[in-house]
């Protein structure tokens, strides 16, 4: 078989990894070699689960503008194309640094920006690693989208945007997460458990969206004069639901590629990812047909979600059967948090406070409760303080950044534009040229 | 000449054109409506937020035609359309004073 | 590299797998670690496998959908989740033990309900096999959603699907599949070949479709009162082109995956499902277009599905070039089976009954006539018994489940509600919210 | 663990691979098996790429459907069914073997058609190779049809569509990249550097569609009579958002797939893949700003797609930040570009020109240009030679193939049908029945 | 009998069905339309090329009633969808010879 | 006062709008519509099932104007919008009793 990097290989500086194969066999050959398709094995896991995460961007773009309206869709399109892209390369130059760089303070890193970690022959691990950590920095940006959505100004979203992958995640990544590379963050030195991310992803994306919601106030007509809650459906209610048949797929990715290793560990979080989900649609679907006499879709695909945040910290450490528990509870909460949040007036068009906010709180407590080793009040203590910790980092920082651009560029659009659609405002089209649309 | 507007559900605008064709009429413009009446809508529920959605979908049916012919056509309409149920919708006739076909200029009876 | 799981370890009973690589490197050692990092890709592949194979349930969300009327969608969307939801849990608590339990019966299960096989610490390949065979049982429920369409009672298709996981599906996989676990069926005793499905999966779904759908009876509307058939067009064939290729990029895990090793095998059976889906699309355009006049959409979509479903029995045991004939044939099949069933007034909105029961019973036969290491009267009488098997079973079981359903909760919704449409009286919502539709 | 394979062991003519694990540990043993877990892994990897692929086929339907009309949605699905479709059959009948076959002349091979190199029993590589090929195949096939939407008789679209995979295609392909497998030719012979197919696969594609667009003469209603531009816009920017989402999870098997071997070497491929096209999605959409006030979303999601193009060709040979520089360039390259074949009244509605074939040429001169092994003039002389000849090979060649075509079945519908839409007049029907569709 | 057509913008409906309500009207029917008119449409961009939309949404609210009712009407549809800027839309009012409801057959002020 | 209705085939409403911007009218508006009449629909299949579409898309174009102005447009629309192809369409003229601008309450003449 021939490899076509033997076309480049005279180009490239180091000789190509994995020549060793042809190395004459000897025992100890033998065993670096081993090592080696082992480490190529590693290489292939984490970055077949880095493109399933990635693709959760296609999630997220589908279920945020598939619950909000048709006059806003090109604007939530265009919102998830630039998380990605500029948090990808603010992520290279500045937050792979904070998150995973050395540090002396466990606070934040202080080496590594600008993928300056890799040398062209080095070891390309910090790549792989790069790649996987890029893509979850994303996520943790989109998040944040739909719960501004169809009334935020485009530039003042883009500067948040891109400050979350810069600094805010990063420093609360570098916390829990940093020793994963070359930092050492003070709340893993505690024994904090979160094994994909339920809080360093989610709740820091979650409690960013509250500050983004509350700063923003509530989008036109959700509220009546006597404030009573007005339902504005969402367009596209297919679209939300590939969204969400997408990030189901791209946790199959999240939560195992968190090994950064293809191993037999991978079998059990992917059975736990997938029966919390599971559990949670179902339990989401029925709660809303309790209490709406009706099983309804947009809470059902809410419920399948916070399935998946709830399990995220605990995938590696609890049971399956413990994951169908946490499914369950994940998807009554999401109900009643969705609920809670329309009564106080935070207008979070796709419940993303309650998904990843609450859920991924909610998750991150149950990794301790549920630990297949045992639980000790220690590690409560510990899950709790990494609970409170995101929240206070998280929603500080983001309350505090969305109020410096709505006093400085602006955060939200015009009354008028509002009405209009920030699609024709701020991007000069619509979404749905050639059908007729009613509102 | 008069036009006829009638407004009814949409699932029977197949069995009024079929109706009228039968009775010579060979033409008529149809368009999507929401109409708010005496039939009551209904509740729906979205992520938690009950509404009630009280215009409902119809059908407006617009029928030129000559005067001697109204009548006949309102029956037409009534028989085929009618399904007993509130919200079967209603029928207006109103004055014409001039009618012409765009192909050819002709006017009035010859137009239609 | 500094592997996440290392995290958990503490937490976690057993030494993690893999750790004998860093052993002394002894010729014994090496021979185990070459072991340890060949079950590893197994698992790699397999798992990646299942997650494509989870994809498709978005892939039949989207053809359903997109192959019925707007007013519907909804509930097709929350049937499809259900269908995944629901009979993940079902296929834990119960699918599983009766499909791969011990038997001295050869006709179910008896062991490993709620994945009892399964101990914290013990060899997790359980839980890998148990996930490739969790998309597959809810594969064969999915199926049977789309023929039901537009005219059936959510709470009593729950009852249906849950019932198929559950049930139906497993008690049949039992008796050609058992033995990939602690099972042994009679049917498999034969050497009945069906390597990936078409019977066990597509028939099994596409015959109880065909029961509920006659069950059911056809759509107001879908019959003249002189008997004549009314096309119901489909309400967003983008859509339903998108699930298509979906579905055809989950069969990349369905067909090579159902090695559950990763081995130079998946290679063959790569192709086998690619030329065959190619030759049936283009056959199914092909005879549309003699008979027609014009290459219709709905049909070409259908053909490359039923060129999926029919190379699943064979494409681990037949040549490439074969593999090109079974697609031809099913193509040109599924085309006049389509409109078979629409002359004989059973209305099935997607086709369901026959891409999967009919082209998956062909498919079945195929496996034995184009068998590459030759075909004998035995091989064929062994597949004709297993496709009479599965008709019996699969049409009898849901034929009486669905009366059951029907003289109790009720299986189909009232003429009004029919004519409103599923999703506001089922649901309580409309799928297109700011869109005018006229139907 | 007991691998299904097993059950059809028995009708399979050779042992089954990797049963060699089994054998006696010897040091010779060791080695095999540890080749054979490599040679594994190889596979699982180059199989999984091109699922990846695969699914870029999607990704392009939705781009170009979304950018299109409502009218013409059926059309562009069909065709891009039919693109893979018809493409894997013509490949695997002929285009194969002149693009892989062994060769004397280094201009076209002359062995392999109808996979012939593979005997059952026989190393399989060959049928994972096909697999990986044929996706590319049809990728460059596909990439046509955006560029002569709306107004293309489907049976000359299906002709040409044949002729690209079957021989415009491998012939080029054959220069360049023919010694990955039997071949060898004059191109790579130069050392031609174009890893993943900048100019083999998009700028042939690019070239093709330029001289389709060309031919076809732009639509009715794109030029006004005193010759200015007339917008039409896309029918659904969701769909076209959810495209470019899923060819970019594509290009993570198009890239990193292209070694076609499980080894570290991805991981930098991977990581250049992303941050290009991420360079060049902000870099369109500022361009897109600063030139028409508004960040337009059709500009930015091209570019993306020209990013991927951009770095396709070097994205083995240049640095993580050489990529983000290439992807710069590219950004903006295909907003000019765009604008300037407007003006040029070549009516291209998806940027297909733009997108392959420009940012393609800039991209293998880029691959030449930042070669992290140094740049020569040898080097930059061989990479235009390459552009050079893709260009009049595939323009030229495309050029004959549309007049022919034009001249003997028709290339273009009638002025009537194109105003009723290709839709209803090809394919006897419509995209979005139900809806209230305004054009 | 009259037929008032009043053409408002869009987000004005509820508002409308309002104050008509109050005013004990029971029935209306309402369409998507485009205006075209004083109120500039705005440009749009679509790669690259600019276009300008002068064809703006609207509803058409169509209100049967009797002719006592017209002024009242009319007034209150000022009144509750004004916003004093251009685009605010006209009322129209036609003369209609007869209603008929098809559910009952009733005919003219029975028939609303 | 009058009102002048208009339908005819959807893709020659920009043509009738510049046409009567010419004649110095500054408002219209237009309805999606679909029309039954003299021109035959198509044949269309669906997944094996052949059907007859004979309601056409149309759009409505909606004038009011003077009792002067209305031959002078009717011509404009003929001559702007004719094809002479079958389905071209149909001018309908209506009395109006009165005309009202929303933003300023302006009556007939003055409220176009
Ligand atoms: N006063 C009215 N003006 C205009 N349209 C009306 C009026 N009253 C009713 N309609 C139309 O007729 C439809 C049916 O009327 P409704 O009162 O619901 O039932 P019914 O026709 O049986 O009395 C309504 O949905 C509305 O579109
Ligand atoms: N002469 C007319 N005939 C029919 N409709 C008209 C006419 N003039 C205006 N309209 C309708 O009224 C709407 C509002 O009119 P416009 O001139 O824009 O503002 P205003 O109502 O404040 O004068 C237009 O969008 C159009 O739908
Ligand atoms: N009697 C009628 N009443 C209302 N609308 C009509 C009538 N006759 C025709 N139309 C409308 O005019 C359109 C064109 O009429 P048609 O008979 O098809 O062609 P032509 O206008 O050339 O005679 C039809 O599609 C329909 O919308």
């Amino acid at each position: 078989m021939f490899s076509k990097i033997l076309l480049v290989a005279a180009l490239l500086i180091p000789a190509i990894a994995g020549a060793g194969e042809e190395a004459a066999p000897t025992i100890a050959a033998n065993a670096e070699a081993v090592q080696g398709v082992q480490t190529s094995l590693d290489y292939v896991w984490t970055l077949v689960a880095a493109a399933l995460v990635f693709f959760m961007q296609a999630g997220f773009a589908l279920v945020e503008s598939g619950f909000t309206r048709a006059k806003s869709a090109v604007n939530i399109m265009m919102k998830n194309l630039m998380d990605f892209s500029m948090g990808s390369l603010f992520f290279w130059a500045i937050g792979f640094g904070l998150m995973f760089g050395a540090t002396n303070t466990g606070w934040f890193g202080t080496t590594g920006f600008f993928l300056s970690d890799f040398t062209p022959g080095g070891d390309p691990w910090v790549l792989a690693f790069w790649m996987f950590q890029c893509v979850f920095a994303a996520t943790a940006a989109t998040i944040v989208s739909g719960a501004m959505a169809e009334r935020t100004k485009f530039l003042g979203y883009l500067v948040y945007s891109a400050a979350l992958c810069a600094f805010i995640y990063p420093i609360f990544g570098s916390w829990a997460w940093g020793s994963l590379l070359n930092g050492n963050g003070w709340l893993e030195a505690k024994g904090f458990i979160d094994f994909a991310g339920s809080t360093v992803v989610h709740s820091v994306g979650g409690w960013a969206a509250l500050a983004g919601a509350i700063v923003l106030g509530p989008r036109i007509g959700k509220y009546s004069k006597d404030g009573k809650v007005k339902a504005i459906p969402g367009h596209n209610i297919p679209l939300a639901a590939l969204g969400v048949f997408i990030l189901w797929l791209g946790w199959f990715g999240f939560n195992p590629g968190s090994t950064t290793a293809g191993n037999t560990d991978i079998a059990m979080i992917f059975v736990n990812t997938n029966l919390s989900a599971a559990a949670a649609a179902v339990a989401a679907m029925l709660t809303s047909w309790i209490i709406f006499k009706k099983p309804e879709i947009g809470m059902s695909l809410n419920g399948a979600l916070a399935g998946l945040v709830g399990i995220t910290a605990g995938c590696a450490n609890v049971s399956p059967t413990s994951s169908i528990l946490i499914g369950l509870l994940s998807g009554v909460l999401v109900v009643l948090s969705v609920m809670f949040f329309d009564r106080i007036k935070v207008d979070d068009p796709v419940g993303a406070v309650s998904v990843h906010g609450v859920c991924g709180a909610w998750g991150t407590l149950a990794a301790g409760l549920f630990n297949m080793g045992g639980v000790t009040m220690a590690i409560i203590t510990t899950q709790l303080i990494g609970i409170i910790a995101a929240f206070i980092w998280a929603f500080g920082a983001a309350f505090i950044l969305f109020k410096l651009i709505d006093l400085t560029i602006g955060l939200r659009v015009s009354e008028e534009e509002e009405i209009m659609g920030v699609d024709i405002c701020e991007h000069g089209g619509h979404a749905y040229n050639d059908f007729q649309i009613t509102k | 000449m008069k036009k006829i507007e009638a407004i009814i559900k949409p699932f029977k605008l197949d069995e009024l054109k079929e109706a009228l064709n039968h009775l010579g009429i060979l033409g008529m413009t149809a368009t999507e409506v929401k109409g708010f009446g005496r039939q009551k809508g209904h509740m729906e529920v979205y992520r938690g937020a009950e509404y009630e959605v009280d215009f409902i979908p119809k059908v407006k049916v617009e029928i030129i035609t000559t005067s001697e012919m109204v009548d006949k056509i309102v029956e037409t309409i009534i028989s085929s359309v009618n399904t007993g149920k509130i919200g079967d919708g209603k029928i207006f006739v109103l004055p014409i004073d001039s009618v012409c076909r765009i192909r050819t200029g002709e006017r009035d009876k010859d137009a239609i």
